[in-house]
């Protein structure tokens, strides 16, 4: 622990910053460039991981733990929450709208960066004391006199801000009733006088090799009907499109069946195939 | 090796995060860059705080964190009223300061 | 009592223009009375000279102080002496007349109590003129009278031409009067003051070149005032105005205020011979000028207009001769004073039998029909061509010699032109006379007006129609008579024995000139130059019957109609120009002044508009101008760091 | 402390205008009214500051002094020099014949309801107005002059943009356009020149510490005030650019004929008789006080523009079409004059000028108020619809001849006195300037009298032939405007005696004498 906190860096923790550090920079990166969310998030949870190690090489023990309780846990399972809420396959297209933005902020970004970077390097402090004499009471009672001394205020003021953000989430997420919920005889009742969609929604077309909650059902002549997927995932765009394939499956089953009943192939398969699919479906329904 | 790294390394990640809140357009990835941009001011605080010897720079980086839950927090539930009302988490669809 | 002399008519012009119609029955006895009465002054103020030594006759009476400023003081303080009280007398007495006069002229015009009312303005400021003390009192009334004249001519306002008559004459007379008040700064910087007394005492103290500058400003006022070449275009659409007013202010009085402003600053002039002999081509120029153009014109207001001018060129003439000459300006501006101003009621009279008829082609023969009118009017004419014995030969003939005793080649130009000029004024008069009285009557088978010269169509308030010729009553015809008895007498009275130079000599410096021939052959030379002229009339319009239509003329007759074309330059270069230059300032104005105002809000408001551009609602782009700024920021710290 | 004079003279108009706002909306007459008594009241004050002013006295007198906002050293300080008492009299004086010719001018036309409050506001601003003006011309102290200067233009915006000239060609849509723009126009203008001015006050602070006029005259001439060449030059064209905007002064003169045509014809009187005044009085006491050198230095090139002023204004005077905006180009050729006057620093030159304000004063307001009576018969503007007016209407006609000749200002007629100080105070230093400016004099006759030709004389056109007389009301109006021409024409004496040793201050202040005349004349 000591040679960690002293104000000379092992050549352990070199190694461990080189690794790390560019796995930390692969994760930034990746939070701004790969497509889906969930990736996003995924990435940055790993480098805030990185950053908590690092941390505790400075010797902010309590931080570090507190960064991956926290940042890891708590917050980063709320980003997912969310982006589970909003949609884990709404992957937004990397395709830029507003035109010169890309580059500009990547103009901005570097220049920025060089700035900083050429800033800190001419603000280099050569020698620096390490922490061993602020930690040496053990680093969490100095922060907690720090905290509960120096800073009780400012600390006081934080909890103020914690609840006030609670509610502040409560009552943007919450959403306002104006009148008493419908019942499901007032519900029937208003369908009916809008006059659409009178009898219940179709249910989805249900296969046996895998979920089909979001298969279309087929109408009639072959085309699926979004109206048998559930609202979210129409929203989401996940719906899965298996009417090609729901063909495909015919063609084999009517394959296979001539075969068995030595049929010749050359009958023209129009008039049969619409019959035939009813019959496959009847067959689904048994299974 | 000089800690000093750990500075310029909380540069770049900044640096990072700054351009992926210029350039993504998903609101939460947005989100997600800022915390990054966060964790790199705690850690070059961190480092400060092991450069100087005192705790206040640990202190400074707590009190980063609680503030950043709570922005979290709050920015989330923004998102998802936003979300409920327009049917995109996309930024550039909440572009009603336009005339 | 000398300010009483001017209250009284200017008491009776704020009466009569304020007074309301309640005063139009006795309005015009009011104003004839006060005129009657400041006359009546002068001649009791003229006995109290009289009584006087001849130096000590100088009364001056202070009023007050006018216009009191650090180092600038104009009172009010009015000067008696030979020569105003000589002009006092003569304003009130012609003005008198003219008033009585016009109690008949204007018997048909409803605004006759108005017209009263100018013309005791007019006779007040002409007084304060000849009375002032001082330069700028003497502008007060010098554009006092310039106003009563706009408002006389323009009296007839329901007629157009009278009205731009108006105006012109105002116009022409402000650029006069611009040389006045020049001349008054000139004095002001060089005397520190402009009353007649330090100013004509100091002139022995500073340099001939401001003098000749002083000079040659009252010279252009003189112009503008008494109608001298280049100023005189004004003088013959003047008799726009009712006769009366020709006769008092265009023949007898006011134009005379440039001879009498020359003559007052007799010293300055003396000082600055160049000045002077400016002066004389001035009078001469005139001189021919006005005499041709009477030769030419057919309306016989504007023929005596004409006169009057040439006459006046000869009062400068002799003006500008210095010493020699001044009493004899004065003197012919005197008894023409009687003689025109009686041509002009006879020419009034001679309207009044005939319908306000002005052309003279449609006159003829009218001896019969009007004899008082005919011999007052053939007084007056004899008197102006200088027949001898009669008030014209005495003061021309003086004129005519001073002219010569100039002495040099001047001198010999002069006293030709001088002499010429009576030939020619002989000539044109001749011509007046027979058109008018002689000859066939051509007036019985002609229409009343003649359509090509539209401005000598009859007054609203007279019928048209075949004129039936009647002699004027008697409230007219006495003050023509009184003139001609002037006209007659005058001359000799002033002339024998030098009675009226040495009247005027302690004013205006008299000095015997000498001519370099006899005195009497001069006027043996005038008087035949003289009857030359008389008999080339008789020869074209005497013997051989007047064209009832003007004939075309040869260039010099069409030219002379035409005031030999110095109305057209005027209004080619002048009005044309002055119309364009507004126009075109008009459109730079707006174009350009307020272009520049307007673009420059124009300019804001785009500016805004393309800036409002940029706010395009994409809270990502304006994170990256955060961002930038910041970068800037940094960089800006750097920097400061770095230097 | 005795009793606050000056400011009383100011309140007691601003009360009034609170009053008037507050009369009933159905007692309109009662209002005006009012609003003419207050005006009557105010004179009477003027009068009491002119009669207890000592010409021979102190330089600034009836001095009132409170501090106001202590920490920038901004004090509530009046008194008035000659010139001030000059030109608060002018103003005093022409209001009540404002309002009065104003009488019908806020009136609710036929289809207006009977709840027609802007009667009342017209002349609450009326009154607002001349509080404001009355105290700019009373502050001795800068920064207070400056907020009543910039404060004036608000109740007249709305007197122009609100009340406009019911006589328009282009029916009531074009004319509130053109009103609009007129007023917006106004405002702006004078708003970046007091803008500019504002800056200028503050340096003036920073430059000499204080803002109180008489402190800073007297640190000058003990000479412990000295400014830097380039401050002090940079800080009067501050001041003047504000000054020249009100005046105004060729080229930035174009809001005065588009503000002139089209507020009434009372408006138009106030804004060039008496708001425009306190931009050249300002000029004389503020340019000159504060800036001796500077005015100097800048003298040649104002000028210049003066000259400008005079001839261009009067060319294009004769160019108009229209009567009211032919007024106003006529009002920016003598302003330029005063100018003049002001610039040439000689003490005809200023005293000229300080005449020329209160005479041209009046003789716009005459001139402008007739032809306002004119306007409001026939209900055009246009001089061509006019003609033979003289024949039906004579009083009318020769009460707008006699102010038509105190503009072409006529000897006799008080215009002449100051007209002809200024030349000669300017000719006596540079005698080309002197005869250019003479040239305005002619050009005044001509548009003077073309004015009056194509209006007044000729045949009596059909539109005109029924137009009466002028009334009483306007009589009363009219008539004591022209006796006041005719008085100060013959007898200026109480004035000069008034303004010369103000004059004499200010000579003393730049530092300037009397050109000596070549010769000392024999007295």
């Amino acid at each position: 622990m000591n040679t960690v906190a002293a104000y000379t860096t092992s050549t352990g923790e070199a190694v461990q910053f080189w690794i790390l550090g560019t796995v930390a920079v692969l994760g930034a990166l990746g939070t701004v460039f790969l497509k889906r969310a969930v990736h996003s998030a995924l990435s940055l949870a790993g480098t805030m991981i990185v950053l908590a190690v690092f941390y505790l090489a400075n010797g902010a023990y309590f931080l570090g733990i507190v960064q991956i309780v926290v940042y890891t846990g708590a917050i980063m399972m709320l980003f997912l929450f969310v982006v589970m809420l909003v949609g884990v396959t709404a992957a937004d297209s990397l395709k830029e709208t507003i035109r010169g933005q890309r580059w500009l902020a990547l103009l901005c970004g570097l220049g920025f960066g060089v700035l900083l970077i050429g800033g800190i390097g001419n603000a280099t402090l050569t020698e620096f004391e390490g922490l061993a004499a602020a930690n040496s009471g053990g680093n969490i009672q100095g922060l907690a006199a720090l905290l509960f001394g120096k800073y009780v205020f400012a600390f006081e003021i934080t909890g103020a801000l914690l609840i006030t953000a609670a509610v502040g989430a409560m009552v943007l997420t919450h959403r306002e009733r104006t009148e008493r919920a419908k019942t499901q005889k007032e519900l029937a009742e208003e369908r009916i006088r809008k006059g659409e969609y009178i009898p219940p929604l179709p249910a989805p077309g249900v296969y046996a090799r895998h979920n089909a909650v979001d298969v279309a059902g087929l109408l009639p002549d072959g085309t699926p009907s979004e109206l048998t997927v559930s609202a979210t995932l129409r929203e989401r765009g996940q719906i899965r499109d298996v009417s090609s394939q729901a063909i495909a499956d015919l063609r084999a089953l009517e394959q296979r069946a001539n075969e068995r009943l030595e049929r010749d192939p050359l009958e023209p398969p129009r008039p049969r195939r619409g019959g035939s699919t009813e019959l496959t479906r009847a067959e689904e329904a048994q299974q | 090796m000089n800690p000093v790294n750990y500075l310029y390394l909380a540069a770049l990640l900044f640096t990072i995060g700054a351009t992926g809140v210029l350039v993504r357009r998903n609101a939460i990835v947005v989100f997600m860059c800022i915390e990054l941009m966060l964790n790199a001011c705690n850690l070059s605080l961190i480092a400060f705080s092991r450069m100087h010897g005192n705790l206040d720079g640990q202190i400074i980086a707590f009190f980063t964190m609680v503030v950043a839950a709570a922005e979290v927090v709050v920015g989330l539930a923004i998102i998802v009223s936003l979300f409920r009302t327009r049917h995109s988490a996309s930024v550039d669809d909440a572009r009603l300061m336009k005339l | 009592m000398i300010a009483l002399l001017i209250a009284a008519p200017l008491l009776g012009a704020a009466v009569l223009l304020c007074g309301g119609r309640r005063l139009d029955r006795a309005g015009h006895w009011i104003g004839t009375a006060l005129a009657a009465l400041s006359f009546v002054l002068g001649a009791v103020l003229f006995a109290g000279l009289l009584g006087r030594g001849a130096e000590d006759r100088t009364l001056v009476q202070h009023l007050y102080s006018w216009i009191p400023v650090e180092g600038f003081q104009a009172d009010v303080a009015f000067r008696l002496d030979q020569l105003s009280i000589t002009f006092v007398l003569l304003i009130t007495g012609v003005g008198s007349l003219i008033h009585v006069y016009s109690i008949g002229y204007m018997e048909h015009d409803e605004r006759r109590r108005r017209f009263f009312g100018y013309l005791n303005l007019f006779l007040a400021a002409m007084l304060i003129l000849v009375l002032a003390d001082n330069y700028l009192l003497l502008y007060l009334g010098w554009e006092g009278v310039g106003l009563a004249s706009y408002l006389l001519i323009g009296f007839w306002q329901h007629k157009p031409s009278a009205a731009t008559a108006a105006k012109k004459a105002f116009l022409v007379n402000r650029v006069g009067d611009m040389g006045l008040s020049i001349a008054i700064m000139l004095m002001f910087t060089t005397f520190g003051t402009f009353a007649f007394t330090p100013v004509l005492d100091g002139v022995g103290k500073t340099g001939e070149g401001t003098l000749t500058a002083i000079a040659l400003m009252l010279l252009l006022a003189a112009c503008g005032k008494s109608a001298q070449v280049p100023l005189q275009s004004w003088l013959g659409d003047a008799m726009e105005g009712p006769t009366p007013v020709s006769a008092l202010i265009h023949a007898a009085t006011m134009v005379t205020a440039g001879v009498y402003l020359i003559v007052r600053s007799g010293a300055i002039f003396n000082a600055a011979p160049d000045a002077q002999l400016v002066v004389t081509i001035v009078g001469a120029v005139t001189l021919l000028f006005g005499a041709i153009v009477g030769c030419a014109k057919d309306d016989i207001k504007k023929a005596l207009a004409g006169s009057t001018m040439s006459q006046i060129g000869y009062m400068v003439l002799a003006a500008g001769l210095g010493p020699i000459g001044y009493a004899f300006a004065i003197m012919h501006l005197v008894t023409h004073g009687f003689f025109k101003a009686g041509l002009f009621l006879g020419a009034g009279s001679v309207m009044h039998g005939m319908n306000d008829e002005v052309d003279m082609r449609k006159y003829g023969g009218l001896r019969t029909y009007m004899p008082v009118t005919f011999v007052t009017f053939g007084l007056g004419y004899l008197a102006i061509i200088g027949f001898p014995g009669l008030s014209g030969f005495f003061s021309k003939d003086l004129i005519i010699e001073a002219a010569f005793a100039k002495g040099g080649t001047q001198g010999w130009i002069l006293g030709g032109v001088a002499l010429l000029g009576a030939g020619i004024t002989a000539f044109y008069m001749t011509r007046v006379m027979l058109m008018t009285f002689f000859g066939e009557e051509r007036w019985r088978n002609l229409p009343a007006a003649s359509p090509d010269q539209p401005d000598v169509e009859p007054a609203a308030d007279h019928g048209g129609g075949v004129p039936h010729p009647h002699e004027s009553p008697k409230v007219m015809t006495v003050p023509m008579i009184v003139l001609a008895f002037g006209s007659v007498f005058a001359g000799a009275f002033f002339g024998i024995g030098e009675r009226f130079v040495h009247w005027l000599e302690p004013v205006t410096s008299f000095a015997h000139g000498h001519p370099p021939v006899a005195a009497w052959v001069v006027t043996v030379a005038t008087v035949t130059v003289m009857v030359l002229g008389v008999g080339l009339a008789w020869a074209q319009y005497g013997r051989r019957p007047v064209p009832a239509v003007a004939p075309r003329g040869s260039l010099l007759t069409r030219a002379a109609r035409r005031d030999l074309y110095q109305d057209d330059f005027n209004h080619v270069v002048l009005v044309r120009g002055g119309e364009h230059l507004t126009r075109s300032l008009v459109y730079v104005d707006h174009t350009l002044v307020d272009g520049v105002v307007n673009g420059t809000a124009a300019g804001v408001g785009g500016l805004s508009a393309r800036m409002r551009r940029l706010q395009n609602g994409f809270a990502r782009s304006y994170a990256v101008s955060m961002f930038g700024g910041t970068a800037l920021l940094v960089a800006a710290t750097l920097l400061m760091r770095a230097v | 402390m005795s009793f606050p004079l000056l400011t009383a003279t100011a309140v007691l108009p601003a009360l009034g205008a609170v009053a008037t706002a507050a009369v009933p909306a159905a007692r309109r007459e009662a209002a005006k009214w009012l609003a003419l008594l207050v005006s009557l009241g105010t004179l009477v004050l003027a009068v009491l500051v002119a009669v207890r002013f000592d010409p021979g006295g102190a330089r600034f007198q009836l001095t009132e002094s409170y501090d106001w906002i202590p920490a920038f050293g901004v004090r509530y300080e009046l008194g008035v020099d000659g010139i001030g008492v000059a030109l608060v009299l002018l103003t005093a004086v022409l209001i009540p014949f404002i309002v009065l010719a104003g009488w019908h001018d806020a009136d609710p036309l036929e289809t207006q309801s009977k709840r027609w409050r802007p009667t009342q506001g017209f002349f609450a601003l009326i009154l607002m107005v001349e509080a404001m003006v009355i105290l700019s011309f009373e502050a001795t102290d800068v920064f207070l002059f400056y907020i009543f200067f910039e404060a004036m233009l608000i109740p007249m915006y709305f007197l122009i943009g609100g009340f406009g000239d019911r006589a328009h060609q282009g029916g009531e849509e074009a004319a509130a356009t053109q009103r609009s723009y007129a007023a917006v126009k106004f405002l702006l203008y004078n708003l970046a020149g007091g803008l500019i001015m504002l800056a200028a006050v503050i340096g003036l602070y920073v430059a000499a510490g204080s803002f109180s006029l008489p402190d800073i005259l007297a640190a000058r001439a003990d000479g412990e005030l000295t400014m830097g060449t380039n401050t002090e030059r940079l800080l009067f064209l501050g001041f003047f650019l504000a000054f020249a905007v009100k005046a105004p002064l060729w080229p930035l003169h174009t809001w005065l004929p588009n503000a002139m045509g089209e507020a009434t014809a009372p408006v138009a009187v106030l804004i060039t008789a008496v708001v425009d005044k306190v931009g050249t009085f300002a000029m004389l006491r503020f340019c000159l006080g504060l800036f001796p050198e500077a005015s100097k230095w800048a003298t040649p090139v104002v000028l210049v523009l003066a000259l400008i002023s005079i001839v261009y204004g009067a060319l294009l005077a004769v160019g108009q079409r229209d009567i009211k905006r032919l007024v106003a180009y006529a009002s920016i050729s003598h302003f330029g004059f005063i100018i003049l006057g002001v610039f040439v620093m000689t003490s005809q030159g200023q005293s000229g000028a300080t005449l020329y304000m209160v005479n041209h004063g009046i003789s716009t307001a005459a001139l402008m108020l007739v032809a306002g009576f004119l306007i409001s018969r026939r209900g055009s503007r246009l001089i061509a619809d006019y003609g033979g007016v003289q024949k039906v209407a004579p009083v009318l006609a020769g009460t707008f001849l006699i102010g038509g000749l105190a503009t072409l200002s006529l000897p006799g007629l008080a215009p002449f006195v100051s007209e002809f100080l200024v030349l000669v105070g300017a000719f006596a230093r540079y005698p080309v300037v002197g005869i250019i400016a003479t040239f305005g004099i002619v050009l005044a006759a001509l548009y003077t009298l073309v004015l009056y030709q194509r209006t007044m004389t000729g045949p009596v056109r059909p539109e005109v032939a029924k137009l009466p007389d002028l009334r009483v009301r306007e009589l009363a109006v009219a008539a004591p405007l022209i006796a006041l021409l005719i008085f100060l024409g013959v007898y200026p004496q109480p004035l000069t005696d008034l303004v010369n040793p103000a004059v004499r201050h200010t000579m003393s202040d730049v530092q300037q004498h009397d050109p000596e005349p070549e010769v000392e004349a024999a007295k």
